[in-house]
């Protein structure tokens, strides 16, 4: 398990490395001046040339890499050239939000998705079967867009049970925080207020986030229920009288489980990337936005920022799909452990 | 004698019938995702004669004009007939689409085979390379790479494809590990057989069916990928008409023009459906894991 | 008669239409009694007991018959009567003990849940319980087991655990379906000692299922012989094996190299097994038969009693036995 | 024709070290059929794979017709096609997406061009065929159409078709049917006298073993316990794991043999003890201290400090 | 084990669920007023708070480095400058100064400011404040600078009287002053000081003016709010002020419907038509200084560029009023002269040209070029661009030339117009003071080619000689004649094809009064004098 971890650890540093390398120089080739983004329009060759200076563009690029990983490692990711404020700040700013965001939608996708995996796998070639992939398909060939605004629509503009957009009520204090996450935050202050509004708000972007991802959770549980229920084991359960609830998931799904959690990371990378036009349309004050801006504007220092957290994300997400692994099948328990 | 031989002739007639052609034939689901996809691919070879109408000639005078018998789908922000652009649209999405993960398919393959089937430094590499591009975000990956060499729709599917590429890499590599340990792989190779025929007689064909079905159900993802790349200027350049592109200008007029983002919607939204329908339908059939 | 079967059939509808997998099987175990079947791949002696427990999948059908234990017809009965029926009154063990358990769940839990569904007993006596029923299969050092996971034990092990686990209840009815093939010899030999302690100590009935005329010898009182989905003879072990009277069975036995003359080549049966898609009109096994007429191709034999208590379904087993 | 000397497999998984073969010697003469008899983890398919070029050895020699085999980690063909392998598994060991003709044919493409136009011959091919008992119009079916003999066959007529020497036969019958078996061992028989074969002959059947093979090794956790000519160890097993071996067949005929039963681990052991100690009824003090091979009559060598 | 783990998850979430009881009844105080806050709102009486429906949010805040003036809708109300914009006019009245004098040779300017202007954090706004906050500005360095790059000394003669000096006479001086740039800053600011950044990291995420609002609460992505500075003069009705972020244009305007924002800034202008059947919201239309226009690349472009021809042809190919129509919903003039009518110097005698294929034709094949093929550049900026793209490319189809369309991402698109690597640029200008300087001097001076202005590359000895002329004289009269002069060169000379000027739209809430609309300030609300 230790060796695991460490083993992850270095790929971590590996992959960082990489990325950021790679990133790094692939945003040198790209046409644009931040120097000039950064100076507006009308200024003079003189202030740009302090401001490259500042920016420390006139050196050569390789001596611009040291720089940058030097400064990231001391904590520092540079500033923004579109905000103008440290790209630290912007992303500890947004990123929360994303983060609670995806994992709502990823929730609501487990608790939907798992279900009704089973149900199909259960049911196969029934009703209840081609219910399910057809209710998850149409979730990841919907356009979120659509999805969303019909949401809105519905919900908000003509039943008008729940807010078109934002986090919380705009006169609601948000919870002091100590996760970012208004839904945690709110209850560890204990403003229930608060609470309330903030479910209010997260739950259409979640549904609608989670709908495109439904299909590829119901689709994995689905067929891995169906290896499962063929297998050895759940024969000789049903045999020595096991049957029902007990069989379908004390003895199918946790095993079927397995597999899926590689499926079920990916997917959760996905949500987190993939939020950019559900936080579009729900307002929501998430990382999406910020990063096509900064693409956009080519926000050097915002963009390698950006593509260092999500590099980061990815191998942690891996290493909990590993160490989730390793909390469901013991073989590999023990087998590290020798 | 004869009795043995008339045994074995009545076994041969039913073999005959493929059971993927019996499974495929049994599974309407997968029909119907053929018969969308069909319709669409045929009505957008056909648009020519379908439709009257140029998909970049712009009549200002009759933007914004919603469904009627002179146009079925309305038109747009310049007056484009919505029907012609979205049938003329359908060659290049889908088109696109499919050739994206055709690219990304075959390099999966090549890649994920020789990482899985010689192991050891080449994989680590191999699998490493990957493991950055899969950490990378898809769409600064897109954006650099259009970026640096110029926005154009073959870059848009040049970047889709460099991005998908992982997915096929590990699926190819894994079949390739379990291929590997089959016993007509080792045999070839105690024959003395050179490893890159073994590679492509034997493990190549092998795991095609995963390919093929993850290929299926990528192809919806890539057609809204082009889409997006699209939107940011990196795809397809206007006037081309492209379902995404028009989708992501349409959508804003959702409230007051609802056709115009909601029929290259529908088109969008049925063709990825078809196309996953197919691949559902296909990984049943190849998949042995999922049959009963 | 604790078990009866009669004149039951099963049908396989799969992708080429529908497959008749078992033709008017009956058969009987008395209570202590330990009944083999053998035949070799795809002559329906696995669904033969599969059938029993309505173990089949949703794509067979059993289509006519009976099948009465304790006088009960089990093919009559609800879903959860019979749920409640397996394990309890009636245990299974399968083949393959590498897969037949629940690969992330402890020994002793797997074994609890089950003693726990059969006795009205309290989680931790089912434990207790659980311990023993280790014991009884003779397993060293119970309580380090029933903390481990299958993958941690060794093939032979499982297949004690297996075979505690249908044990648990315990049963009036074992079926165990070719419960040593995936053994190594030595193993196999002594998991057979086990089920026949067990038979023994707890006067449960056994019905044994395997291709292997070894493991009938050794264990079995009576024999049946099937091909191709049908009884093909039956009777005493002793008189199956040393008195065959189905040409079948003969060649069968025939065929094994276990007393055969190295320099002799051994007496195979030409062809290959039947394929169920095509019943032929007559005996199953004429088309590979060496004293099969046109007659034996076209008309179907009957199981008849032969010998006393010895029962062989061939024409020419009967024009023997008239001429 | 073959020489294993002194050749040793060490499986690696993760911290632990696993001698699946250890220190085995072992030559196979022109013509002989030599069978390797144990239980599933004994090394007899391990050190199978390390004589077709599966599997590396990790120490000693192994020469076929003097020549070494592997040089360092690389398998070297004398002459491609000479020695070939049938497995067990017949369901895996045919590609399913190739015809049958092409499979046969396939060994054939280590050749050179003028040989593999001489062997690849169609008349060769269906003599081939017809030989191992398939019709000439199965050439064109692909393997799911066939039965597990069948394709069994088909492995054999594969192995067949480069001419070899030596045949390294993997468990070939275990996966059949009795029925189906017997033809399956006739055929290997009559093919050996025909073409002058050497077999090596791996199972873990007694009878098949006896039945087939002249010379017999037993081999318990990656040793050769013991190695004689079928019937003397049959008649006069020596070796306590053999008895066992033996004894556990279950005779068809015989109500009851004695059995002997293996032993439960003991509490003490040594690095150096005997490969079989931990489970040997018979064992002793002296049985910490590995033995070496005696003679029990010509030929016939066991490793037991007992006898 | 399994079983114990939920076990403690079920005890840790009740101590959870009561520990958040405890700590409610504490902090009853804090929530009643959450409640109390909804409940006001819920009664729709509340008149004291403003929401603006906003697209995207702001970068810095700070006044020294912000060119965006979609920031300037938070800063401006929260700082008070010099001067001035006097109502919807372009013209300056007093801010913090009272009065100014200007000397001869237009180089000292002289301000006496107003006493009682106090700073959000208590200090008083004199002359060392506003000394500071241009030397600051100077210091930092970054966009605003370049405004202000004419200043050569700042002196705080007393408390109340600042003179500055310039390096050389600038007419439109003043103008500035009134800007964004202008705002004066409390030098309390240095307390903020972090590494020698001037308060630079502060000031970007707050605010430190003597303004009526200041920054009272900035939810990143979310809303950023404006509360009252409880030490200015002014009292304003609206005491609360929320530009929420909504970056869907649908969203917005159900939001507006349904009264949750009072004012939508991002409803794009197809939407507005069917906006104003709704009984509560209203649009407000002005004319506004935002010009469209199309940028020929007269030396590094095409060739046949070159030919003041074929740049005649290409003004001739437009058809304006559909354009308009399309593009803008007819809701925006075409421009006559590159000085936009509402600013002083609009010449409406100027020529116009007009959609003349025929003409165009003519041109083209007097130039003596035939199958003309150009790029035409434009990124997502701004979202009619696409349309007006398109609208282009069939207009000059008619005459002849094939346009072939490059869509760029903005950031690209401003380093490719630097370069000059385009044919055609789609291209807006809005002026950053109340002077024709603000288009003439960029647009047409050799000295700006690129981005700093002159973006069609456009070199013509006698402008850049009239355009510096008219940049140090001081007597506006004057000042007109050579920009008329100019015009007409311009026009003739054709390096750009003027298109329209943009009416600015506003959909707000009918119950929003008192919104005054200055062409100067786009985008900036006068909150001060607003109610709802």
């Amino acid at each position: 398990m230790k060796k695991m971890i460490m083993k992850r650890l270095a790929l971590l540093v590996f992959v960082v490395f990489g990325v950021t390398f790679v990133s790094f120089f692939l945003s040198h080739i790209i046409p644009g001046d931040p120097a000039r983004m950064m100076v507006g329009q009308r200024a003079s060759e003189e202030t740009l040339k302090q401001v490259r200076g500042q920016l420390g563009l006139d050196q050569p690029v390789w001596i611009q890499y040291v720089t940058y990983v030097k400064n990231v490692i001391s904590g520092d990711l540079g500033t923004s050239i579109r905000t103008q404020k440290p790209v630290l700040d912007d992303l500890t700013a947004f990123f929360p939000a994303t983060l609670e965001l995806a994992m709502a939608a990823f929730f609501i996708a487990l608790l939907i998705g798992i279900p009704l995996g089973v149900l199909a796998a259960v049911k196969k070639d029934r009703f209840w079967d081609h219910f399910s992939r057809l209710f998850s398909i149409s979730g990841v060939s919907m356009p979120v867009f659509w999805s969303g605004l019909i949401i809105i629509l519905l919900f908000y503009g003509y039943l008008g049970w729940f807010p078109a957009s934002g986090r919380i009520d705009l006169n609601i204090n948000p919870p002091t925080r100590v996760t970012g996450f208004y839904l945690i935050d709110s209850l560890l202050s204990g403003d229930i207020v608060a609470f309330k509004s903030s479910l209010k708000h997260i739950l259409l972007p979640a549904l609608v986030l989670s709908y495109a991802q439904l299909a590829v959770i119901t689709r994995q549980v689905r067929a891995s229920m169906l290896e499962v229920l063929g297998q050895d084991y759940i024969r000789t359960a049903m045999a020595n009288g096991i049957h029902g609830w007990v069989l379908l998931y004390r003895y199918a799904l946790r095993n079927a489980l397995i597999p899926t959690v590689t499926v079920v990371g990916i997917s959760f990378g996905s949500l987190l990337g993939g939020a950019v036009v559900t936080e579009t349309i729900f307002g929501w004050p998430g990382m999406g936005k910020y990063v096509v801006d900064s693409i956009s504007y080519l926000d050097f220092p915002a963009i390698m920022g950006f593509t260092l957290l999500i590099s980061i994300g990815y191998v942690l997400i891996n290493l909990v799909v590993d160490l989730t692994y390793y909390f469901l099948d013991p073989q590999l328990r023990e087998s590290e452990v020798d | 004698m004869s009795a043995e031989i008339q045994t074995v002739k009545q076994i041969e007639k039913p073999i005959t019938i493929h059971p993927v052609w019996y499974k495929l034939k049994n599974n309407k689901m997968t029909w119907i995702g053929f018969v969308i996809i069909f319709v669409i691919i045929l009505t957008s070879l056909l648009a020519p004669v379908l439709t009257s109408y140029d998909p970049t000639k712009i009549y200002i005078v009759e933007k914004f004009q919603g469904p009627s018998g002179k146009h079925w789908f309305g038109t747009d922000e310049v007056g484009r007939d919505i029907l012609s652009r979205i049938l003329y649209g359908g060659r290049l999405s889908l088109g696109m689409g499919v050739l994206a993960i055709l690219i990304t398919a075959a390099i999966g393959i090549v890649l994920g085979t020789i990482s899985g089937f010689f192991g050891g430094y080449i994989d680590q590499i191999i699998m490493r390379i990957m493991d950055m591009i899969l950490a990378f975000p898809t769409l600064i990956l897109a954006m650099a790479l259009a970026a640096a060499l110029g926005p154009s729709l073959q870059n848009a599917m040049l970047a889709i494809a460099i991005v998908k590429i992982p997915v096929y890499v590990r699926l190819a590599r894994s079949e390739t590990l379990v291929l590997r340990e089959k016993l007509f792989v080792k045999s070839a190779i105690t024959f003395g057989i050179h490893p890159v025929r073994i590679i492509l007689k034997h493990i190549v064909p092998n795991s095609l069916s995963p390919v093929i079905i993850q290929a299926t159900l990528d192809i919806g993802d890539a057609i809204l990928m082009i889409a997006t790349l699209g939107f940011l200027g990196l795809g397809a350049q206007p006037p081309t008409p492209e379902w995404g592109a028009m989708i992501s200008i349409g959508w804003k007029y959702l409230l007051d023009f609802w056709w115009y983002p909601t029929f290259p919607g529908i088109f969008l939204f049925m063709s990825s459906c078809a196309f996953n329908l197919i691949g559902d339908g296909i990984r049943d059939i190849l998949d042995p894991k999922s049959n009963s | 008669m604790l078990l009866e079967m009669k004149d039951v059939s099963v049908e396989f509808t799969g992708m080429r239409g529908s497959v008749q997998v078992l033709k008017n099987i009956s058969l009987n175990i008395s209570k202590g009694e330990i009944l083999g079947i053998v035949g070799e791949s795809g002559s329906g002696k696995s669904v033969t007991a599969l059938s029993i427990l309505r173990l089949l999948g949703n794509n067979a059908k059993t289509s006519n018959g009976e099948i009465l234990f304790n006088g009960t017809d089990l093919l009559k009965i609800r879903t959860k009567e019979i749920q409640a029926l397996r394990g309890k009154k009636i245990g299974m063990v399968f083949q393959e003990p590498m897969t037949a358990l629940h690969p992330t769940m402890k020994i002793g839990r797997q074994l609890a849940e089950v003693i726990e569904r059969h006795r009205a007993v309290s989680k931790k006596a089912a434990f207790r319980l659980a311990v023993q029923a280790l014991k009884d299969v003779h397993i060293h050092d119970p309580e380090l087991v029933a903390a481990k996971y299958p993958f941690e034990l060794s093939g032979g092990m499982r297949q004690r655990i297996v075979i505690a686990l249908a044990m648990a209840a315990p049963p009036d009815l074992l079926i165990a379906d070719e419960p040593t093939t995936a053994l190594d010899v030595t193993i196999q030999a002594e998991i057979l000692n086990l089920i026949k302690e067990l038979n023994n100590k707890n006067d449960t009935s056994v019905l044994i299922i395997t291709h292997d005329m070894g493991v009938i010898s050794q264990l079995c009182q009576r024999t049946l012989v099937m091909y191709g989905g049908e009884i093909v003879e039956s009777g005493s072990t002793n008189g199956v094996l040393k008195n065959p009277k189905h040409p079948y069975t003969k060649a069968l036995l025939n065929a094994l190299p276990d007393l055969a003359d190295p320099a002799q080549p051994l007496q195979a049966i030409p062809g290959e097994i039947m394929d169920l898609r095509h019943r032929p009109n007559g005996c199953s096994f004429a088309a590979r038969c060496s004293i099969a007429g046109e007659y034996c191709r076209t008309h179907q034999p009957a199981l008849v009693e032969i010998l006393p208590q010895h029962y062989t379904a061939c024409w020419k087993g009967e024009k023997e036995q008239n001429d | 024709m073959i020489d294993i000397h002194q050749v040793r497999k060490t499986f690696k998984t993760g911290a632990m070290k696993i001698d699946a073969v250890k220190d085995t010697n072992l030559s196979i003469q022109q013509g002989e059929t030599v069978g390797l008899v144990g239980e599933s983890g004994s090394g007899k398919s391990t050190l199978g794979k390390m004589l077709s070029g599966l599997e590396t050895p990790t120490d000693g020699m192994i020469a076929y017709k003097g020549i070494e085999l592997w040089k360092k980690k690389k398998f070297k063909r004398l002459r491609p096609g000479e020695i070939q392998t049938v497995f067990q598994d017949p369901q895996s060991s045919l590609d399913p997406r190739m015809r049958v003709k092409d499979i046969i044919l396939e060994p054939l493409l280590a050749l050179n061009s003028k040989e593999r136009k001489e062997k690849g011959k169609m008349e060769r091919l269906i003599y081939l065929m017809k030989r191992v008992g398939l019709k000439e119009d199965h050439m064109n079916r692909y393997p799911h159409e066939f039965s597990g003999g069948q394709r069994q066959r088909i492995a054999i007529a594969r192995a067949l078709i480069t001419d070899p020497q030596f045949m390294i036969l993997d468990e070939p019958t275990s996966a059949l049917d009795i029925s189906v078996q017997a033809q399956v061992l006739n055929l290997l028989k009559e093919l050996k006298r025909e073409k002058n074969l050497t077999y090596i002959f791996i199972s873990h059947n007694m009878s098949v073993i006896r039945y087939m093979c002249d010379r017999v090794a037993v081999m318990y956790k990656g040793k050769i316990v013991e190695i004689g000519p079928v019937q003397s160890i049959f008649q006069n097993p020596k070796h306590p794991y053999t008895k066992i071996l033996l004894s556990s067949l279950p005779s068809l005929f015989e109500e009851t043999k004695e059995k002997i039963n293996f032993s439960h681990p003991p509490s003490l052991s040594s690095e150096s003890a005997c490969v079989f100690y931990q489970k040997c009824p018979l064992r002793q003090e002296i049985c910490l201290k590995e033995p070496c091979y005696q003679p029990a009559s010509e030929n016939h060598t066991f490793s037991c400090h007992l006898q | 084990m399994k079983k114990k783990l939920f076990i403690w998850i079920l005890i840790m979430a009740v101590i959870a669920m009561l520990s958040a009881c405890t700590k409610n009844a504490n902090s009853n105080a804090n929530s009643t007023k959450n409640e109390a806050n909804t409940a006001a709102e819920k009664n729709g009486g509340t008149n004291d708070r403003l929401t603006v429906g906003i697209m995207a949010d702001q970068g810095t805040l700070d006044p020294a480095v912000t060119m965006d003036n979609s920031a300037w809708k938070i800063t401006y109300p929260a700082y008070e400058r010099l001067v001035d914009y006097d109502g919807s006019s372009t013209n300056v009245k007093p801010g913090l100064a009272k009065e100014w004098k200007v000397s001869k040779d237009g180089k000292t300017w002289t301000f006496t400011l107003n006493e009682g202007h106090k700073f959000a954090d208590g200090s008083s706004v004199d002359a060392e404040a506003v000394k500071f906050s241009f030397e600051r500005l100077l210091k930092i360095g970054k966009g605003p600078s370049e405004v202000y790059g004419v200043i050569s000394q700042i002196k705080a003669e007393n408390p109340t009287t600042v003179t500055m000096v310039l390096k050389e006479n600038f007419p439109p001086f003043l103008s500035t002053l009134a800007a964004n740039y202008g705002n004066i800053v409390s030098p309390k600011v240095k307390e903020h000081e972090v590494n020698g950044d001037l308060g630079q990291n502060y000031l970007a995420n707050n605010t430190m003016g003597s303004g009526p609002y200041k920054m009272a609460n900035w939810k990143k992505g979310e809303y950023i709010q404006l509360g009252l500075n409880p030490n200015s003069r002014v009292k304003p009705a609206i005491k609360n002020v929320y530009f929420k972020i909504v970056g869907d244009p649908s969203a917005q305007k159900l939001q507006l419907e349904k009264g949750d924002i009072d004012i939508a800034e991002g409803i794009p202008v197809e939407q507005l038509k069917s906006l104003k059947s709704a009984s509560n919201v209203t649009v407000l239309q002005r004319p506004s200084l935002l010009v469209d226009y199309v940028y020929i690349n007269t030396s590094k472009g095409n060739n046949a560029l070159k030919n003041v021809k074929v740049r005649q042809a290409l003004n001739y190919g437009i058809d304006y009023k559909s354009l308009i129509d399309a593009v803008q919903q007819g809701l925006a003039t075409q421009m006559r002269g590159p000085i936009p009518k509402g600013l002083w110097g609009y010449d409406d005698q100027a020529k116009q040209y007009n959609h003349n294929v025929d003409n165009a034709k003519k041109l083209l094949a007097d130039a003596g070029v035939k199958n003309l093929t150009l790029n035409l550049l434009y990124s997502d900026n701004k979202t009619w661009w696409e349309t007006e793209a398109l609208t282009i490319q069939a207009n000059l189809a008619e005459i002849g030339v094939k346009v072939k369309l490059k869509k760029v991402a903005y950031a690209m698109s401003r380093d490719m117009i630097d370069k000059g690597d385009f044919d055609l640029a789609l291209g807006v200008w809005s002026p950053d003071f109340g002077d024709p300087y603000a288009f003439l001097n960029y647009w047409l001076d050799s000295k700006n080619f690129g981005l700093s202005g002159n973006r069609a590359f456009y070199k013509n000895t006698e402008v850049d000689t009239l355009l510096h002329q008219a940049a140090t004289i001081n007597n506006q009269r004057e000042r007109e004649t050579i920009y008329k002069k100019v015009q007409t060169i311009e026009l003739d000379d054709a390096p750009y094809i003027l298109l329209y000027q943009k009416d600015f739209m506003l959909p707000m809430s009918k119950k929003v009064n008192g919104f005054t609309y200055n062409p100067m300030l786009e985008g900036i609300y006068n909150l001060a004098e607003i109610s709802n």
